[in-house]
């Protein structure tokens, strides 16, 4: 057999094969280059910018939790500007889509976000919609449809780059908030972001973590996550990048089937720097296998064969 | 840095919670400074999920050894303990700063306390190789706790304290202070729980001293992509957090923000 | 050191120790008389019932994750005339307080069920609302406040009984529920009842569950029970009764500390089926080591202790 | 039904994905049936999180022992082939009803397909003891998936199959049913993957012979609470789930709904 076509489009933008980084898990890149051929990953999503710099949260900042891990890091990061200035050039190198995660605290950092990044190097930016809004008693932007919109057209206003929206899965309904972001512009949906959790420390009696709330990832969370982009991926028209616990082939497997066009791997970083590359391997001796030609045909396929599900 | 599958060629209780561990990496062995650590994944399951960080204790560039000193803490030492030679162990490293040694010959200070002694076996060597004069202050609870007592004295005078007055003077390691003078040492190197390091900086600062200190924190990636090993250090009139794992693990003391997490 | 005291007030209810069995995990309880002594249990909450029976989803039912299990029971159980019947003057027979857990589609199954129990051997009713309306388009009841209030109110009308709400964790705003059910009359609160998840069968390419959803539950949801309970019990007054992932006396401890008066185990259950007694018996070897005179200390002291927490 | 740590006293590969584990069990070696199983913890860890459940293979009063079969199938079964003499493992059971032996004896019919046949064993020395007459099909995918096929004779007339024809009779066992008829035996039992029993039951329905067929669902507590492990069987003109744990594994093959998952 012919080597399967691994392609992907999310939205305008075409990626060799479906496999990403997620936000905050695969710093900017550089540092796995020792470890692995960046050249050859779908696309790198760096860890979230915000406008100014950021120091991030008190220690301790993580805990491993069964098959799982909270973190509160708190948006640590040098600030758009150095980010463009001495990491970008860097990057650059690599030859390999550069996904740029943003976060902000109000329609107008996000917007000022995505004018910067406009004409750079960068290939789409990320919007993490799971942050408080300050102008809005704190509210997370993306519990609430509206706000999540809000968000999205602004950032959409100000770039040409295709917009990739993250939701946050701590929400009532997904498909709710997918479809609001998607009337208002974005290009493709990433799901999910972590799970708000905390842990306590009995022998301090007091919360682990130094923010006390801290983000859920890694396998632990991948039911949830699997559930989601099976329930947003029918319901809206726009690619779906699946993320949450993806450690394995069949992990990757198993979001592609539930309807994700692409996936990243997370948490999964740390387990193993290499695993991205691995699953590349593996997703395409799969197809071989399998005797699939594009791995396009498998997108949503738990949900297009048979009936639709619930 | 590499991740790759190393083979346990030996793995041996030494006290009852001490074990040491022995692998086939020659290409560590080799680029190896002492005070650098390496990640290890401890079982193939989800759970204990991420690997689990270790100093290198020792290595032998001829049989393309490397060693690790453990202790029994948690789920993810107690798995490694029961591994059994001839196994493999998923490896990332060699990982961190590591200790630095001043070209010059001179005198130095190792402070270990408890499973913190580990590093500093290494480091012994290391400085004894180039050459300098090696003091060893060994600290520990009681003294299945202490790191090869018997051994350290290969380096230098060595003086061992435990909690417990089971072995050497009775108290914790900072109490031994006293026993030896700040100012004759070129360097001093220390490794251990944060509140003893935290003294013996207020006691080395008041001579001006070279000390270098080797953090703890809980680490996820461990190669510096998640900021998740903040931990808080001057830089300049302000504080900023630096990353344990890949800016560290040994700081100069002076950097280090001792007495505030904020 | 005299005996600690592990006496537990839910509501006007009072247990000799906090740890009770989470429904769905512990049958009737009878199962499991041969492992252990059902009298040293805090309480014993049964298998939802419903008014009539219900044979439940076709299978496969669950299906293992990674440190926690996908359940899509059905609610399976032979109605609360059966239960009365042939069940209960069983169960009467072990002198421990019973809960019986009950489910609707509509307010008025809610409230034939409270009255049904009322003025029977059963201890205290809970109440799940994490059913979908039926008369509502399948919206689950415990996802929209308001509703939730009326499943309350209508249970609090019927009977007499100690009305512990059982709160599900798919929701935006925990809080939220929690305090609308809390105005509506529950003595108690039960959190969290299993997460909404899904897996893939990569073989079969289609859901692994023949309901396609499940829920989600054990070792993994922990962080999320967690800061729910932590959320929970500093906005409300009543008594929350913690459970998701207790699995061992340490695991119990951290729920007392986030504000739950009481915990309940579930999954831990199928993993050991002596847990609950060989947590009593750790929280109790626990207040003697630390020289804690009444467990009831330890509750929320993660909170009580330093200053809030967010 | 007990729950009890027992120690491993030995554990053997017998071909490349068949182990033998025998078990220190005197109190489940005493009381248990042909066709229960027990529920085996196999890591102290959270993943992977739940019980295995295993058919009791063998067993020896005298000695105390009770013997498993496992294939290698997952993680779960990986970790138990892993496991040492002198380990201990975390045993719920004896669970389940078993098959049942009719009073007097006859001729009974075993088939078993791949590690299906593991708990036939028992089944065919309880049934010889008892003074059956005991025929025994035997099949798998190729010589390595048959269960102890040298021994099985021991028991009865053996004839074997394999999917591969790499041994016995190429392909599958259901073909090797016309080489036996119904109508010579008094009982049949069967256990195997579904849509072999399936077929089986197919072929003894003509004749109206009993069959008894030993299910394998996926299962939580194995105890009959979690409600997990439902197949739907008929009951009057109903179609109900029944526990596979706790009123199974062993059904009346007419009570059980063959060819409607719902
Ligand atoms: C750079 C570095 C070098 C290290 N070198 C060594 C070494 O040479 N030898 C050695 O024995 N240990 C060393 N450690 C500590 C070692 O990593 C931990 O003991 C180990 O990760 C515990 O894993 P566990 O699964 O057994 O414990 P867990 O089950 O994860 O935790 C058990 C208990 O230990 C505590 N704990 C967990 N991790 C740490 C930690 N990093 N520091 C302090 N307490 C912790 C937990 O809070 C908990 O109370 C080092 C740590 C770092 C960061
Ligand atoms: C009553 C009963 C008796 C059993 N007796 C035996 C026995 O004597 N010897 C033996 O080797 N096995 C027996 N099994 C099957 C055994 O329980 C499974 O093979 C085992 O649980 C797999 O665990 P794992 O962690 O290795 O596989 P997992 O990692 O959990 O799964 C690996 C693969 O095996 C499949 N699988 C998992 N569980 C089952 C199952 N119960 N049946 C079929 N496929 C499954 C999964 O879908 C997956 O594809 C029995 C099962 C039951 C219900
Ligand atoms: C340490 C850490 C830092 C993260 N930082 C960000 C971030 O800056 N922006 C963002 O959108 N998501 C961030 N995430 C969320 C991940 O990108 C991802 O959505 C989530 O972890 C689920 O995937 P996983 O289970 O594979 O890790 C972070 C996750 C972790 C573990
Ligand atoms: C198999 C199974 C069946 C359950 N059935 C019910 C039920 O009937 N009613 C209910 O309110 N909760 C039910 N639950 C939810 C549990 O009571 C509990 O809230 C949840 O599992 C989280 O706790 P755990 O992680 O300790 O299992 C069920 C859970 C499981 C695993
Ligand atoms: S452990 Fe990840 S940055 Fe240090
Ligand atoms: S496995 Fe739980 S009822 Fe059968």
């Amino acid at each position: 057999m012919t080597r399967p076509d691994l392609t992907t489009h999310i939205g305008p933008l075409t990626l060799k094969n479906p496999v990403m980084t997620a936000s905050g898990t695969f710093g900017y890149g550089l540092e796995f280059a020792p470890l692995l051929d960046l050249h050859a990953l779908g696309a790198v999503v760096v860890k979230g910018l915000t406008l100014a710099p950021r120091r991030g949260n008190p220690p301790p900042r993580v805990v491993e939790t069964a098959s799982g891990l909270l973190n509160a890091i708190g948006l640590e990061n040098p600030g758009v500007e150095s980010f463009l200035k001495e990491i970008l050039p860097q990057l650059e190198k690599y030859a390999v889509p550069v996904i740029v995660n943003i976060s902000g605290n109000t329609l107008d950092e996000y917007a000022l976000l995505a004018a910067r990044l406009n004409d750079t190097a960068v290939s789409a930016v990320e919007v993490n919609i799971s942050c408080p809004n300050v102008k809005q008693g704190g509210l997370v932007f993306g519990t609430v449809p509206e706000q999540a919109a809000e968000v999205v057209a602004a950032v959409r206003a100000n770039t040409s780059l295709p917009v990739i929206v993250k939701l946050s899965p701590n929400v009532t309904d997904i498909v709710g908030i997918a479809r609001s972001v998607a009337a208002a512009g974005a290009d493709a949906l990433s799901l999910i972001n972590t799970l708000l959790g905390m842990a306590i420390d009995i022998k301090r009696r007091r919360p682990v973590l130094g923010n006390v709330f801290g983000g859920l990832s890694g396998p632990a969370v991948k039911p949830v996550a699997i559930r989601m982009v099976w329930q947003v991926s029918q319901a809206v028209d726009i690619p779906v990048i699946g993320m949450g616990g993806i450690v394995s082939t069949e992990d990757a497997l198993e979001f592609i089937m539930a309807g994700a066009t692409a996936v990243a791997v997370g948490t999964g970083n740390f387990i193993n720097p290499q695993a991205t590359v691995e699953i590349i391997k593996g997703l395409e001796e799969y197809c071989i296998k399998e005797n699939i030609a594009k791995i396009d045909d498998l997108v949503g396929i738990a949900w297009k064969d048979g009936q639709n599900g619930k | 840095m590499q991740r790759q599958y190393v083979e346990i060629k030996n793995l041996k209780q030494l006290t009852g919670r001490y074990y040491l561990l022995t692998l086939a990496a020659p290409l560590v062995a080799r680029s190896v400074k002492p005070g650098q650590f390496v990640q290890l994944k401890v079982s193939a399951q989800l759970d204990p999920l991420l690997r689990r960080p270790f100093s290198i204790h020792d290595w032998c560039d001829a049989q393309g050894n490397v060693e690790i000193l453990f202790q029994v803490r948690g789920k993810g030492t107690r798995l490694l303990a029961d591994r059994k030679q001839g196994d493999y162990l998923d490896m990332l490293g060699p990982l961190g700063n590591g200790f630095s040694i001043p070209r010059a010959p001179g005198k130095a200070l190792l402070i270990g306390g408890g499973i913190g002694a580990a590093p500093l076996w290494g480091l012994a060597k290391s400085l004894h190789a180039r050459n300098w004069q090696v003091t060893v202050l060994l600290g520990g609870a009681g003294e299945q706790f202490l790191v090869r007592p018997e051994e350290f004295s290969r380096w230098g005078r060595t003086i061992i304290t435990t909690d417990d007055g089971s072995r050497g003077i009775s108290g914790r390691v900072t109490e031994a202070l006293p026993l030896v003078a700040a100012q004759e040492f070129d360097q001093i190197y220390a490794c251990g729980p944060k509140p003893m390091l935290a003294a013996i900086y207020d006691w080395a600062r008041i001579t001006g001293l070279p000390l270098q200190v080797s953090l703890d924190e809980v680490m996820a990636c461990g190669m510096g992509v998640c900021l998740g090993c903040a931990h808080p250090v001057r830089k300049g009139k302000e504080t900023v957090y630096a990353k344990v794992c890949s800016q560290g693990p040994v700081f100069d003391a002076r950097e280090v923000v001792w007495h505030d997490q904020a």
